[in-house]
């Protein structure tokens, strides 16, 4: 059980913790948006409409 | 109390309850809040009442707008919610008293007595509440909000348990409001009752304001606005 | 001084309530002398090391009994819409908060009085007259739990599961008060008065004083809708 | 607070490039190029991981007080977001904490967990971002969780000095207090060669932090408009 193991242990577990998170928040923010890119076109007509 | 609200709006989540209602009370209005279920009344009169707090818009009491932490205009609003708002295992004397006591109306405790006599609850004023049945705590109701006087009152469905005199003992209540100077706005489906008290009529339909208008003695508009919600075969004199 | 009056109305109110129903008085000291039992057949507790294992047992039957205090807390209020009555009201939010803290502590302090003589007996512990001192700080503990406790009562008066969620939001955030009331009994055990365990105390009091300002202050958004 | 949220994508990438090449700065300087510490070898490295992001969750814990703060003084759904961002982000470093702590506590005192001051307050923090988490996701009314999130934001912000003081003055009985000890602060007493990778990875640790805030609160923005959008659709 060199010293070595335990840094790379502690390296490697926080900076895949923190992509992962940083890839689900990327995932969830496209998702987001492109919804919100939805919404605003399908209310741009309609909006129009009803003026 | 003159009474302006102006654009109110409350969601709940993603649905509209109440949209953009925009309302003038000079004192003494008696509003009737008609409409079908589901329509906003009592989302409204929860607004007015500083139970919910809007999504948009605000409401003004004697010109000042009303914030929901100040409790100033707090002593001037009531809500009649017939056997609500009332400790079950407290006596209906101790109810009364706790209430009163509570919005600072420490003259109106020695006319308990007198009041629980004219609603008919003398002889219980000792019994807890649980013990009532719900007519005689829409009784204990009006008692409690004949002792608090309030510059507003708002109404939800006050008729539903009354009996005969019951229900004179209500009118008798709302006319004296109302000649004090108080607005009152009562939400009901018995629209004969409620039309022949209001002075204006409002009706509600999915969360929008229809109709608004004050009365007339052949109330045509009205008979043509609330045609559709009417269940069929009743009819009243307008 | 409306704000004491108020306070004082609605605690007798709570009062009131509570000596007609006597649910939350009983079941709170059944509740904290089956712990007792249970704790005795659970640790066999050595003279020796009774010092430092006394405090905790106490302390732990005291804090789970106050959790269950603090479920009944707004029982009186949820039934009947009464929560709404007194919103309506020109009540002083603060009043209310002040009322509802020093009612469970009532309730809280009369379960103390008969368990800690009670626990004295169960285990038959030789020091009797710390018994006052020890009572002394177990309140100031108490307060520090109630203040917190109402306040986190009210905020999660509307989620779900509240009961479990109460103590998940409220035991961590007590840690400086179990451990200062556990340290300050210990002392009190040990060699008889406080002694290093001073600077224990001004924590605790620290907390109940930051605490009950900042509940007073802040109830207004706790209890709005 | 506006300054966030006018970070459109395209400069978020700059800023996300950013964070990333100091990360990588930090990591090449921590793990090659600075010394092995004197007593402790290697493993000292992991301290360039452990006291970032140590205060990193502080930082995001007083975030969450400001915004709750705000957020019941001006009701404003910005400061809620920011709250709510600063508590998910908190939330992950603390537990990243807790896990190096625990891998760094494996070599030097031979056990996974140890009542060390530091780590249990770290565990505390984390108990109290989860409830603040769990409490908002468990209220169903959508502001009144808000506000009572934002009460227990506050309650627990002011909470932690007085936890801080009683799981020290607890530890202070039982052993000595290890590096970070409350009286002096962490960087005096190391020497000044581990000085410099410490503070750069100090700074890529907040640049990143804020990099995934302004995301994190770009989401809630994002989320906000979308639910404001269907209401005024139907309107």
């Amino acid at each position: 059980m060199g010293a070595w193991y335990f840094v790379f242990l502690a390296y490697g577990i926080v900076w895949s913790a923190i992509l992962i998170y940083w890839l689900t928040l990327k995932r969830r923010l496209a998702r987001a948006e492109t919804e919100l890119a939805e919404l605003c076109a399908s209310s741009e007509p309609q909006a129009n409409a009803k003026t | 109390m003159h009474v302006t609200v102006s654009h109110l709006a409350k969601a709940y989540g993603a649905l509209w309850a109440l949209r953009d209602v925009s309302l003038d009370l000079p004192p003494g209005e008696f509003v009737a809040l008609l409409g079908p279920n589901g329509a906003g009344k009592t989302t409204l009169l929860k607004l007015l009442a500083g139970l919910l707090s809007p999504t948009a818009g605000d409401i003004g009491f004697d010109g000042h707008k009303f914030r929901y932490s100040d409790t100033r205009h707090r002593s001037a609003i009531g809500f009649l919610a017939p056997g609500e708002h009332l400790y079950e295992n407290l006596t209906v004397r101790e109810n009364l008293i706790f209430f009163t006591s509570l919005y600072k109306q420490y003259g109106a405790v020695s006319r308990i007595g007198a009041v629980l006599e004219e609603v008919g609850l003398k002889q219980r004023s000792e019994e807890y509440v649980a013990t009532l049945s719900s007519g005689m705590k829409c009784r204990l109701s009006i008692a409690k909000w004949k002792l608090l006087d309030p510059g507003m009152l708002l109404l939800d469905e006050p008729y539903g348990v009354l009996d005969g005199n019951g229900v004179d003992l209500l009118e008798r209540f709302l006319r004296a409001q109302r000649n004090k100077g108080s607005v009152l706005i009562m939400a009901s489906h018995h629209v004969s009752r409620a039309l022949s008290l209001c002075t204006r009529a409002l009706i509600l339909h999915q969360g929008r304001l229809t109709f608004d208008e004050t009365r007339q003695q052949p109330w045509h508009s009205l008979t043509r606005a609330f045609g559709e919600f009417m269940p069929h075969g009743e009819s009243w004199n307008s | 001084m409306e704000f004491l009056s108020q306070a004082v109305l609605l605690f007798k109110k709570d009062l009131l309530l509570e000596l007609r129903r006597r649910e939350s008085l009983l079941t709170m000291f059944f509740f904290g002398t089956l712990l007792l039992f249970v704790f005795h057949f659970s640790f066999d507790l050595a003279p020796d090391r009774i010092a430092e294992m006394a405090p905790a047992l106490l302390w732990l039957a005291f804090l789970f009994t106050g959790t269950l205090g603090l479920a009944q807390l707004f029982e009186g209020e949820r039934a009947n819409h009464c929560l709404e009555a007194l919103l309506l009201s020109p009540m002083d939010r603060g009043a209310f908060f002040v009322a509802k803290t020093c009612f469970n502590l009532v309730l809280m302090v009369l379960v103390e009085i008969v368990i800690i003589p009670l626990f004295w007996i169960l285990f038959n512990l030789p020091n009797w007259e710390l018994v006052p001192d020890l009572f002394l700080v177990t309140l100031l503990g108490t307060v520090g739990f109630c203040v917190l406790g109402t306040l986190f009562a009210a905020v999660t008066l509307k989620a779900r599961a509240r009961e479990l969620l109460l103590p998940l939001i409220l035991f961590p955030l007590m840690v400086p008060v179990i451990l200062a009331t556990i340290r300050c009994m210990e002392a009190i055990l040990r060699n008889g008065e406080l002694g290093d365990a001073l600077p224990w105390l001004r924590l605790l009091v620290g907390f109940d004083v930051i605490f009950l300002t900042v509940g007073v202050l802040i109830f207004d958004w706790v209890i709005e809708f | 607070m506006a300054k966030i949220s006018q970070i459109s994508g395209k400069r978020n990438g700059y800023f996300g490039a950013l964070a990333l090449v100091s990360i990588l700065l930090g990591l090449y300087w921590g793990l090659v190029q600075a010394p092995p510490d004197a007593y402790q070898g290697e493993v000292q490295r992991i301290m360039y991981l452990h006291i970032p992001s140590i205060l990193t969750a502080y930082l995001s814990f007083f975030l969450v007080f400001v915004g709750s703060c705000l957020y019941l003084w001006k009701r404003e759904k910005r400061d809620d977001i920011l709250a709510y961002s600063a508590a998910e982000i908190g939330v992950l470093f603390t537990a990243l904490t807790i896990i190096e702590g625990s891998i760094w506590g494996k070599p030097t005192w031979g056990v996974w967990w140890t009542w060390d001051a530091r780590l249990t307050l770290t565990a505390i923090l984390l108990l109290i971002f989860a409830g603040y988490l769990m409490l908002r996701s468990l209220t169903e009314e959508e502001n009144r969780g808000a506000s009572s999130a934002a009460v227990l934001g506050i309650i627990g912000f002011l909470d932690i000095p007085l936890i801080h003081m009683s799981v020290y003055w607890w530890r202070t009985l039982h052993q000595p207090p290890s590096i970070l000890r409350p009286d002096k602060a962490p960087w005096e007493n190391i020497a000044w060669p581990l000085l410099t990778p410490l503070l750069l990875n100090l700074a890529a640790f907040l640049l990143l932090y804020f990099y995934l805030l302004s995301l994190r609160f770009r989401l809630g923005e994002v989320n906000e408009e979308i639910k404001a959008l269907k209401l005024s659709r139907d309107f």
